[in-house]
């Protein structure tokens, strides 16, 4: 699913049991981070839960590759999210997506206990932080 | 009776995610009784004023009820008033004590907690123990979270601490510890003893002389009263001698430039304007807990936590830790290998609100290999419609994370 | 207008020994519009939850209330949101802060204070300094209790403090000082400067930006707010790099037995359960101060401030002391020998309530050489009616103690 | 005017003007202390304003005598009622005296501040002690 089939499916959804039900299973479908790529330097600063991400371009040095995982089933699913809006796209087309922002538009943040909401922006940052240093 | 009481409860009767609530995490905050939240608002609307300096009619009738509530609260734990300090919670009397007690401790001094501890009572100690070079011991417990009991007064016969500050029950698991033991096995040593009551305030409503601890701390917003409000008991002799903690106004007896002079306590420890509407209020609270049948309510109390212990450990995949054979109604618990936060979140969105997470216990989470646990506290308000609830969406929720 | 916003005070509309009350004591804590009481009532009834911790959306419904204050404070002082910490009240925030900057200070370092502070700004300095050996000094005040502004900026540059605290107006006596010109002098000397704004923040709200002053304190409830709660703003470099003060649950990173880690700024001043009713009240109070006209406000209340000062000033045998320029509204007099404790009991009958004594500045009442005063205290919500109310009584009063 | 006097004339008057202003007129009639009388010793600890006491036998050797001043009219006056409950009787007469309790009759602690409430008491309890010395 990209970005807006995911956005389409969560609206289309009633009620938040159905939408972190999805979200669950959005994450359930981002493979698993390898043990040795769950470093501390990978660790998100700032989520409550654990967060590794890393962040490159593919082959063709083009466009971004983000790999990341959680130990939780739902910040996962929330980061498939997070990596359906980025993936595969070039870093300048990604400085222009703003994922904290969709969130909001989706009413996941105001849902979100304030720290997960937190969370989703560190993870935001950190992944416009690394674009930034590619460029 | 329950449904009764249920009634005095306003936030017992609001909806989460559009479901009835049950409320399962009193011991973070109990709700309030409708009697409280009046006593607040009769304050601010009729009776405002600050304490100890007025000659009007509206700061005495303030000062009055104010100091009366020190008497109640004496009254109910079984000492006198002038050992009663009022703070801002647990936190702060913990602090305020540690601050207290530093200048007796010295180098190779053993202050002496449990495993257990909520971070209140562990990391004023570390600062402590850092500043005076004392050392900072941990009694054992079990692969449960269980205090060993007879280990433990070995412990402290061996090590013969210069402090000994346990919580009277777990926040994390539930656990209750027999406290007066504990202290029985110190007082040959001299050891001043400290009981964190955050969580037996309203569960075990404990006599303090009878239990024969030191110093005794507590959150009012943990036993029905408002936030902001705590307090301590401390053996007098031991309170009055200790150095004074912040300073400013009330709490001296005359500043001037070239030095100044306290008062003894309580007083030198209530500087500045206290929680006058949450004193108020918490007075309300203790009157409503002394209005309540107290042995009753204990027994509906674990009546309903064996009921929630048996329905939950008929589920397959979950584990219950801590004690719960001495138990103030907290169950503590994982489902396999699943995340804490991903059972509670999908839980409330059944209506059914529980915490997780370490409970600001880490140590005992590192000491039970876990990232934390999802915890079902319970107050005497909870039905068993609400544990019905709560199992129920357990369920569901498994299922989901199954799927 | 005014007769319009004393319908918000419901206390206004009570009774004092059976006559309509005259509360002219906001100084020491002001009276409370509705919509403040009605928002602790609604947390209470509706939303009572801990913060911080929680999945449930209670819990993350009251963070969010908690955090937005935090910003609605900010921006009513022109600072951002992690430069505030919350406190039990302005004394809490300035034994904080004492305690912070103790590390800085050694032997001859000058800590500077003006004659007019409150206890809370003179004890903890008293302390710190006896602690670290720095040097307690005082800035200059004439026979009438007002700062001589020209010989505090020389003594700064004399004695370049290593910090400087001051009051941004007196409780005692109104005086409003020039906290910003203080504070440019101090500039090249690096002073860590720090305005006690417990009187200031509802009668001049402050522009923290354009007064430049590194930390600023205060009271909620001398600002429309519920008791029990207070704060602090820091300069956020010099609020981070300080130590934590009192240590326990949420200002942590990481604990563990072996070492514990702390959290930034404000958090790692916040440990435990912060007043959370207090803090959704306070936010109603900002928000009455935001919905009101503060200009028309000031202009009523200075308006009202030179009446009580004439109306006093034409009878025989009272002195008005402070500056009676530079003020927010409080007049502290004496008449003749009388003793305030008198004069201000005899004003209670008529239902006038005023304070009398030292008002926990026993220096200064020293610097004045009195016993005490009797202060009246305007807000926003007197109006002309309780000053010739008082102004009768006092009549009445003087008769009597001439008789 | 003996105690039972002034307790009728406080009882008959309406209202806490005429009261306090009774109670002033009461401390009127107290002589003032000499000011070498006001000494560090003879203060009253726990008053809030200043309270000087003497306790001492008449030349008979038989009767207390109780001087005291204050520097507020209104304490002076509840000084001139403690000290007509007590001048003048035997010792042993004095200790059956409880000042405290027929203040507390009249309604005056209720109606005092707290703290002058505790003034009050801790006047009568330096004259319970002082007559314990002497016995
Ligand atoms: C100028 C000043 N500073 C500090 C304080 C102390 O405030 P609080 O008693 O609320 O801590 C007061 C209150 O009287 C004050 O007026
Ligand atoms: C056992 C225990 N001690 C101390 C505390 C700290 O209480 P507070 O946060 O009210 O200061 C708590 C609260 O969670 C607790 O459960």
């Amino acid at each position: 699913m990209d970005i807006t089939q995911i956005q389409n499916r969560l609206n289309s959804l009633n009620g938040w049991q159905a939408k972190y039900r999805e979200i669950m299973l959005l994450g359930k479908k981002l493979p698993a981070l390898p043990e040795a790529l769950k470093i501390e330097d990978a660790l998100v600063r700032g989520c409550e839960s654990n967060v590794w991400l890393h962040l490159d371009l593919d082959e063709s040095q083009e466009r971004l590759v983000i790999i990341a995982d959680s130990d939780t089933r739902i910040v996962k699913g929330l980061l498939a999210i997070i990596l359906a809006c980025y993936n595969n796209l070039l870093p300048q087309e990604a400085k222009q997506v703003d994922a904290y922002a969709l969130f909001e538009e989706m009413g996941l943040i105001q849902h979100l206990s304030p720290s997960r909401g937190n969370g989703v922006k560190a993870i935001v940052e950190r992944i416009q932080n690394q674009i930034d240093a590619f460029q | 009776m329950i449904e009764q009481l249920r009634k005095d409860f306003p936030l017992l009767h609001t909806h989460i995610e559009e479901q009835p609530i049950c409320y399962f995490d009193s011991a973070a905050t109990t709700q309030k009784p409708q009697s409280v939240i009046d006593a607040v608002n009769k304050f601010y609307q009729q009776e405002n004023a600050n304490v100890h300096r007025g000659a009007h009619t509206l700061s005495a009738a303030a000062t009055t009820q104010y100091e009366a509530v020190r008497t109640k609260l004496a009254d109910f734990l079984n000492v006198t008033s002038k050992e009663i300090v009022w703070t801002k919670g647990a936190t702060d009397s913990l602090n305020l004590i540690a601050a207290g007690l530093s200048e007796k401790l010295s180098h190779d001094d053993v202050i002496l907690i449990s495993p257990l501890e909520h971070h209140a009572n562990i990391v004023p100690w570390q600062q402590i123990a850092q500043k005076t070079g004392a050392k900072l011991e941990v009694l054992p417990a079990d692969q449960q979270g269980v205090l060993d009991l007879e280990a433990a007064k070995q412990l402290i016969n061996t090590l013969k601490p210069k402090i000994l500050s346990v919580c009277h029950a777990s926040n994390a698991l539930g656990n209750i510890h027999d406290v007066a033991a504990l202290i029985t096995t110190a007082k040959p040593y001299n050891t001043i003893t400290i009981v964190d009551g955050a969580q037996s305030l309203l569960h075990l409503r404990p006599d303090l002389s009878a239990m024969g601890c030191d110093f005794f701390v507590f959150s009012a917003h943990k036993a029905l009263g408002p936030t902001g409000l705590g307090g301590l008991f401390g053996r007098y002799e031991l309170l009055n001698d200790m150095p004074v903690y912040q300073t400013g106004g009330e709490m001296i007896e005359r500043v001037s430039f070239s030095g100044t002079t306290f008062r003894d306590a309580p007083g030198k420890f209530e500087p500045g304007t206290p929680n006058i509407s949450g004193v108020i209020g918490f007075g309300a609270a203790l009157d409503y807990l002394n209005s309540v049948d107290a042995a009753a309510l204990s027994k509906y109390e674990q009546g309903l936590y064996h009921y929630l212990l048996s329905a939950l450990k008929a589920i397959d995949g979950i584990k219950v830790w801590g004690d719960t054979e001495h138990n103030i109604g907290v169950v503590s618990f994982t489902y396999k290998d699943e995340h804490h936060f991903d059972i509670a979140t999908f839980l409330n969105t059944y209506g059914v609100a529980v915490r997780s997470g370490h409970h600001c216990t880490q140590p005992l989470m590192e000491h039970l290999s876990l990232s934390g646990t999802v915890r079902v506290s319970l107050a005497f308000y909870n039905s068993y419609n609400d544990v019905d609830t709560f199992i129920d969406a357990l369920k569901d929720t498994i299922d989901m994370l199954e799927e």
